[in-house]
Parts: C-alpha cells; structure tokens; sequence
C-alpha cells in the first residue's frame, strides 16, 4: 500500500545518491516540486532517464546531480536548447554527463516493456538511422516467424519513478488524465515509486477505464500542490509558456543560473 | 490588387497546401505544427492531427509552444498513452503523413536534429531525434518544411538522425514494411520533391519572386531544377488572414502568465 | 472513414468466404448479432480468432461456417463445454474444424503486436507447459541483452475484426466502455473492421482518456440494437446468464441444435 | 454446539482462508473466485482481486459466472484492457497469488484443462489453458482450489496446461523471473503442500472428520501424509452465513433474465 509521506520525506527515504531516477510526465504534469527536493538534498550521480528532458533535468543537471542522461529529445520544447544539459556535455559544468540517446519510440517502448516485465522492447525502428551506431544499447532481433530484423532495446527498470498526478484518495489509489505520457508504466517498472498530486480527495471521481494507480502499485504519495509547475496540470492550471520562454536567458548563463536556483530553489522549503 | 507577404508565410501556406481532409497526420511541433493548422482552419477542415503527446485527431485554436499542450489534449477526440502512440497508431500504419522539420537537411532528404560536428565533441548539440527516427519510416509518407539556408541545406548530414533515403538514395530499398519517406519539403523559397529514381531532392516550383540563383545561394550542394518548373501559387487573402490571426492568438496565450 | 451500413451489408461487403476472422469481445460486448448475420449470409471455410470463442462460436461451428479456430479458452463460461466445438472436433459433424491453442497472455499479446503493426510478440510465457509442443506457431527467442530465453508468437493480422460497441457518433466515431478486452486491438490489427453499436449519437460524451476509436480507424459501423445479447452491454443491458445456462442443453443435441437455428438465426432478419 | 456444513462448504472456507489483506490476488472462474470473494466478505477486506477480463481492485456483491460480468467491472477500481492486464499486471509482476482451479492435478502440480487422453484424439477435450499457464509462472505463487477425487488427482496429468513443479519436481530450477509456483492445494478433504525438496504434494491437513483412507481412495498416487499432519479447523457459524448468502444471492441473479 502507499504511504502518505511529506515530500522531503519521500525523497529522503526514497532516493538515493547513484540512483537510476526516472521522472516522467510528457508535457503535462511533469513533476518539478519533486525535482527541487532533490537538488535540496543534494543527490549525487543519479542516471536519469525522461523522454523529454526539459527543464526540470536542465536544473537538476545545472545543480550538479546527475553524472549521466537518457533520452530521447532534449530542448526547452518551442524555445530552444536546453543550456545547462549542453554545458555539462560539452564543457563539463558542473560535472561532466554521459549521454545514452534513443529515438522516442524506443523509449516509449522501453517503458512499455519495463511495466511489462520484459528484459527488452522490440520495435520497427531506427532503420537507417546513425543513432546506432553511438549508442551500444541499441541491437536487433530477427523474427523467427518472417525473418524480419527488428530493432531492440533494453526495456527501462529504473530503482525510482517519480511522477505528478491531478489526486489521490485517502486509500492511495492515483488519479492521471490528460496527457498521460508513460507515467503509468514507469511507475509500474520501476522498484520503488514517488508520486505527487495535487490534492487528496475522498473520491477520485474516476471514469470506468480511467488511469488509476491504484495504491498498491506505488510506494510513496506527497502532496505538492502547484508541484507540476511551470508545467501544467490539467484540470488545476495551464503551462507558465512565459516561463518557458524566459527560461532560455536565466539558464544560458551561469551565474545567474545559480542566482535564480538560490533564489528560487534552495533557498525555498519543500512544498509540504 | 498584390497581397504583400513574407518569405515565412509563403512557407507556412504553401506547407499547409500540401495537406488534404482525407489525411492522417502526425505533426511535429514548430513550422509543421503551423502549417498544419493553417491547412485545418482553411481548406482541410477535416485533416486528421495528431501528436505525439498522445492526442489523437486535436484541434487547438492556438498553436502548442510544446507538444503537450493542454490545448491538444482538451480539443482532441481522445487521448491515449505515448506507448500506444508509438505503438498502435504510428507503428501500426495508421499515419497517412509525417509532417517534419529539422535542423538540417541533405540532397537525399536526410534529416539531422541531433547535433552538428563530431558526435563526441559537437560544434553544436542539438535536441535529438525525438519521434522523427520512427515516423519517417512508419508513415506512409513524409512532408518536410524547414527554412533555406546554406548551413540547413547541406551536401550530407553531420548525422543521420532520421533517415531520407540514406547516404546514397537507396535505403528504402527491399526494406520490408517501410514508408515511401520525403515526397515534398516546402522551404522559404521553394518547393522541392526527390528525383524518382535518383532520389536526389529537385527544386520543382519556386515561390513567387524567388529567383534560382537565390535557392543556388541557400543550397549546399549543386541544386537541379526540374525541367518544367513551377511557380509556386501565391498566398490567398483568406488564407494570410487566417495565419496571421492564429499566429497572433498563439503569441497572445504563450505570452501570458509567469 | 467509417462507412456506416447495414449489418448485412457490412457482413456481405467485408467479409468473404476463407477470410480469417476475429470477432472479439471479452465477455463483455460479444458481437452476436453480427455473428447470426455470418451464419445466415452462409460465410464458409472461415479462420476465427478468439480468445474465448463463448456461445457465438459455438453456433458459428455448428452452422458449418469454421474452417479453423485459434483460440486460448474454450468453453461455456461457469457453465462448461461448448458442445457444438467439441462435436466439431471430435466428430467432425457438421465440418472437421482445426484447432490451435493458445494462452491468454499468449494470444493478448499476440492481439497487441498486431495492433503495433509488429510480426511477433515477445512474452514470458509458456514455460514448462506442453502447448508449445502441440501448437508450432509457439517458438522462442534470445534476448541480446540478457540472454534470457523467452516465448514469441506471431502477432495476430486478421482480414476482418467484428466487434461490438456502446455508440458510434455521426462521424464514425466509436466508444468502447467497461471491460474493453482486446477490442481497439483487434480493430487496429486487421485489414478490415466491422463495429456494431448499440446507438448513434450526436456526441460520444467520451472522457478525455476513454477507449474511442477514431473514423479513420474503422470500416464499417452497422447499428444493432441489443446486438451483443445474450453477452452484455454496459449503461445498456446485462448479461443474459440464464440462456447461457440453457445454451448447454440447446448445444448438446444436433437437432436441438439446429431447430434452435432455425428459429432463432436463419428465419430472423438482420437486425438492421 | 456442532454446526453442520458440506465438504464443498469446508473447501470454500478453507480455501478462502488462505488469502489476506496484503496480498493481490489474480483470480481464476469458479471455485477461486467464491473462495476469494469470501475472504473479502469475512476476514480479509483489504484483498485485491484482480480478474483477467482487465477488472482491478474488484469487489463483487455476486459471484460473477463469467470471468467479465458487469458486475466485475462497475466494482473495480479500474478496468484496463486485456492486453495491459497479461502484460503490465501479472507479467509486470504485481500479483502476488494466482488463484487456479484445475481438472486434472497430479503429483508435481502439474495442472491439466486441455484434455483427457491423447492430444489429436481427445477422450474429453476441456476448455484449454486462459490464463493460467501465465499466471502460474509470473504470480510469486500459486494457491489451487479443486474437488479431491481419483479422476482428477492423477499420478501424472495427461497433458500439462499449467506447470507446477514439472515431470520431475524440478521445472522452475534456475528459471529466472518465475514465481515459486503452487504452495498450496485446497480440496474437499484436505490441504495438500509440497515438499520444500522433491516438490511433491503431501498433505498436511485432514478436514474435520475425514480419514486417511479417504484421502489415499481418491488421489491417484501413493499419496503422502506430513509428519505432524494437522486438522483444519472448522468453518466458523459467521464464515458459513457469508458463504451462503453470498451463494444465495448469486443463484438468485444468475437464474434471472432468459
């Protein structure tokens, strides 16, 4: 059954330094609130996985975390590069990180693979594609039914998930809608697994297949209201895009890449 | 009566031209997004969209900044897992189109979004390969919109991130269950198409204006012309005013907040 | 787009006689007025797929329309054998019908392979059991990354899915809700999709995540009302368990069997 | 005061005793299902039933007939599809007991639902394998529920659907990712276990008033006692009341409609 733990708490008990850390959320619902507790507590040498870096891993990487990176697309999405992701791969600051990168099909079925259990995602995929050749995690199989060769991958079993979702019930049980993304699967692949929400309610108010997790499935609740922010929740609030786009400035320099993380990271408590 | 236009708009409706109402497309964020909108609001009402967030068959008023947008998922028919993305929906054949952009592009369509130099010390790290690997291969065919320029119109790509027709035109061939790839990229100035047996990419019209010593200019490798060149139609009133209002929306929203 | 159509037209137009066919459903929502509209259209030497092939198989081997069953559970479910099945089998009355057998991890992800547009699905399964000796589409393959062996299957392409649904609105979109079984896989894996609804509507009233299957996804749309009785429709009807009950006696004697026919298929019309 | 009740009533309760709040529990049609179900309705509350029609966190006021009664579905917590259950459910490894009935069982737990007799020439051909061949191996382990006679307790099974322990006791050795297979065997006579060593199935516990010689008259095999071979404790005045009317009222649905 989940526990309903604070958010320092959680991470506390929950992550720790060497970690393969995998905080999801496509767009939507990604989990910043937890992603600021972690540079708080000063986790070191996490392997971190996301499709879509993003901000959140830009900070995190910027804060000296991470000592190596996997994905599949890393920009501030409609604005640009992420500058701290490229200062620490191509200069070294903080530290240097490794990069493993796939295509988002793989990674999506990397997930998918991992939630079920499997050792490796099989998929039409990187025909042609250079990608291969720097990256050694990805092979082929042949088909023994048409002979056809078939990419495959390791499928994603991190020691922890973290994702943000709109509620939980008292009982534990998680309510996700909207863009779901592969929250519901690296919760499911991973060993252990954080979630936020916004709220905890009496009833989820769920529709008959909606995304539940239900409690059972996940080791750790925290409520963090707003926990999503700057990106968006939907039901509860919109993407902060002014946010997204000012971004770009405070990360491309240093120094004030370090002023805003004080100001607005370390120096502030945990949400709850 | 002359409608006046930039370069840019002359893209984005020329791109959004090449969608009909009887086509599925998976849109990539940015100049495609645009394009594909546009072509919704104007003359493809009924042109499916989808993105790879999930959304399927979505109708923002405002264009995403991300591809996540609340707006895709709220306008949409539903929205479903990016694992069943992947897997059911592009994987499964279900895409008529992929709409692509990129960062660079070669005479054989090839696309590099993944950096620019050597890939263990790059010039220029770039966002990587994100959908495009996989739906250049698994849509039925793929449209490409991107602005020209020497530095994006290369002789080869510094990296193959997803594949055109590979280094020598041919790798599609005899490859079981692939898409036809590249069948148009719709540029500033231009409008180009891959040689059919070739596949060497061929300017085949030219936006109003634009002269072949311009698109000579902004291409990396010796540019052909297709024997019976075009010119490419200009922007309707409709159409410039439907784009100009959605652009304004979007910057409206984006800027708001924070 | 989905072409909305008459059972009988949609039945006489998508289906051909030694088409492979996958009518699913699991327990929830089996399309059985689609499955009398094969009998009574006299559709022969079919391949059916499903997972439990339930009462509407029964009768379709029994009306001599089966060829060959792919399956992985065969019975009258609470109740017991299916007897037209095993007549079929056993004593090749009205026609020798071939089996192959499957499990249901086995055979869902065969469904769900097919749905991804892949030759094979990849599962851990069957381990030590003697279904792969009996049935050779059941192979192995390595994983090049742990070298674990594990069980493939071919996915599962049908020429025609048949199911059926809630409601379809004007534009031929479809809503599956409850027990969603294999259904949107079926529709994705084959060439060609027949749906039936129980009503169309003007607005699907979907949740944002609902199981909907888009226009451009389906073939065909025929509206039959009540058209998965004696199964059940959830928000419409339940299941009709007491004439599963009696389908036992109706089922065990050829001539029962036939009259039963008669009078309740063939001197029927289509429903629409 | 002696409370009367049937063999079939002490194999239920029994049965259903097994279970507990913590576990998550993958339950087969049938017997599995009214044992389990009665243990949520007496003294396990907390126990998540799962069914493989995609029904999760489950909690039927009826014993569904079929493995996908609405029922099932409109007291789940969620219901996801049939695919996502095979695969990120039991695979994924989040159930930790597979409830199984069984037509056949023989020394090494070896379950039989396929048929009786030689495969291409069945004596009784039975429904097949459904879930069970999976849940046996990816459930960390297996609890088994079946009607103790010498038809259905054989030395070897005919055919196995559903691995127990193999031929020689010995199947899961060095298997990786496979659960520890059947614990326990709940009949109408006795609770059966294996032996931590050979993996045959011994009784260790006799039924109120059922001797030895009932026990050895209906398996099929030399059966084994345990050493210090105990007597299950009789159903309870409230345990026998739940069952029945959780019987009661199934009955009373289930003969409704037609």
């Amino acid at each position: 059954m989940a526990e309903f733990l604070s958010l320092q708490a959680a991470v506390s008990r929950y992550i720790d330094d060497g970690d393969t850390v995998a905080m999801e959320g496509f767009t939507h619902l990604i989990p910043f609130a937890a992603g600021h507790e972690i540079i708080r507590q000063a986790k070191r040498d996490l392997t971190l996985i996301r499709m879509t870096p993003d901000l959140i891993y830009d900070q995190l990487i910027g804060a000296g975390c991470v000592r190596q990176l996997i994905f599949s697309w890393g920009g501030n999405p409609g604005v640009g590069s992420l500058h701290r992701l490229r200062d620490a791969v191509e200069q070294g600051w903080p530290n240097s990180v490794e990069i493993l990168e796939h295509s988002h099909a793989a990674m999506a079925c990397a997930y998918e693979a991992g939630a079920a259990g499997l050792p490796l995602a099989v998929l039409r995929g990187y025909v042609s594609s250079d990608l291969p050749k720097v990256n050694p995690q990805i092979k082929c199989i042949e088909c023994p039914f048409t002979g056809e060769q078939l990419a495959a991958v390791p499928s994603i079993r991190p020691d922890v998930a973290v994702v943000h979702a709109q509620r939980a019930d008292r009982q534990g049980n998680v309510l996700i809608e909207g863009i779901v993304g592969v929250q519901k699967e690296v919760v499911l692949a991973a060993k252990r697994s954080i979630v936020t929400v916004e709220e905890i309610v009496d009833d989820l108010g769920a529709s008959v297949n909606a995304c539940v997790l239900p409690s059972w499935a996940v080791t750790a609740i925290a409520q963090a209201p707003q926990g999503a922010k700057p990106s968006y929740a939907l039901g509860y609030y919109e993407r902060d895009n002014a946010f997204y786009q000012a971004w770009d400035e405070i990360a491309r320099d240093r120094e004030r890449f370090q002023a805003w993380l004080n100001d607005h990271v370390l120096e502030q408590g945990a949400v709850s | 009566m002359t409608l006046e236009f930039t370069a840019s708009e002359m893209m984005s409706v020329t791109a959004a031209r090449a969608l009909t109402n009887d086509m599925t497309c998976f849109v990539g964020i940015g100049l495609p997004s645009e394009a594909a909108n546009l072509a919704r609001l104007t003359h493809a009402p009924e042109v499916t969209l989808i993105y790879e967030s999930g959304t399927l068959q979505t109708k923002p008023e405002i264009l995403p900044l991300s591809i996540g947008d609340g707006e895709l998922c709220e306008s949409a028919l539903t929205t479903v897992s990016v694992p069943e993305m992947f897997r059911y929906w592009l994987q499964g054949g279900h895409v008529s189109v992929g709409f692509l952009g990129t960062a660079q592009i070669d005479r054989y369509a090839n696309l590099n979004t993944t950096l620019i130099g050597d890939y263990r010390h790059p010039k220029v790290r770039l966002p990587g390969g994100g959908g495009a690997p996989e739906i250049a291969t698994n849509a039925h065919e793929v449209f490409i919109t991107v602005k020209h320029s020497k530095r994006t119109f290369v002789e080869a790509v510094d990296f193959i991130t997803t594949v055109g027709f590979g280094r020598d035109g041919k790798a599609r061939d005899d490859v079981p269950h692939i898409g036809r790839g590249p069948t148009v990229v719709i540029t500033d100035l231009c409008i180009l198409k891959p040689d059919p047996t070739s596949k060497e990419l061929v300017v085949t019209s030219l936006h109003p204006n634009v002269s072949r010593e311009a698109v000579i200019e902004a291409t990396g490798w010796e540019i052909r012309f297709a024997d019976s060149l075009e010119t490419t139609p200009s922007p309707s009133a409709h159409e410039l005013d439907v784009l100009r209002r959605l652009k304004a929306r979007t910057q409206a929203h984006h800027a708001g907040q924070s």
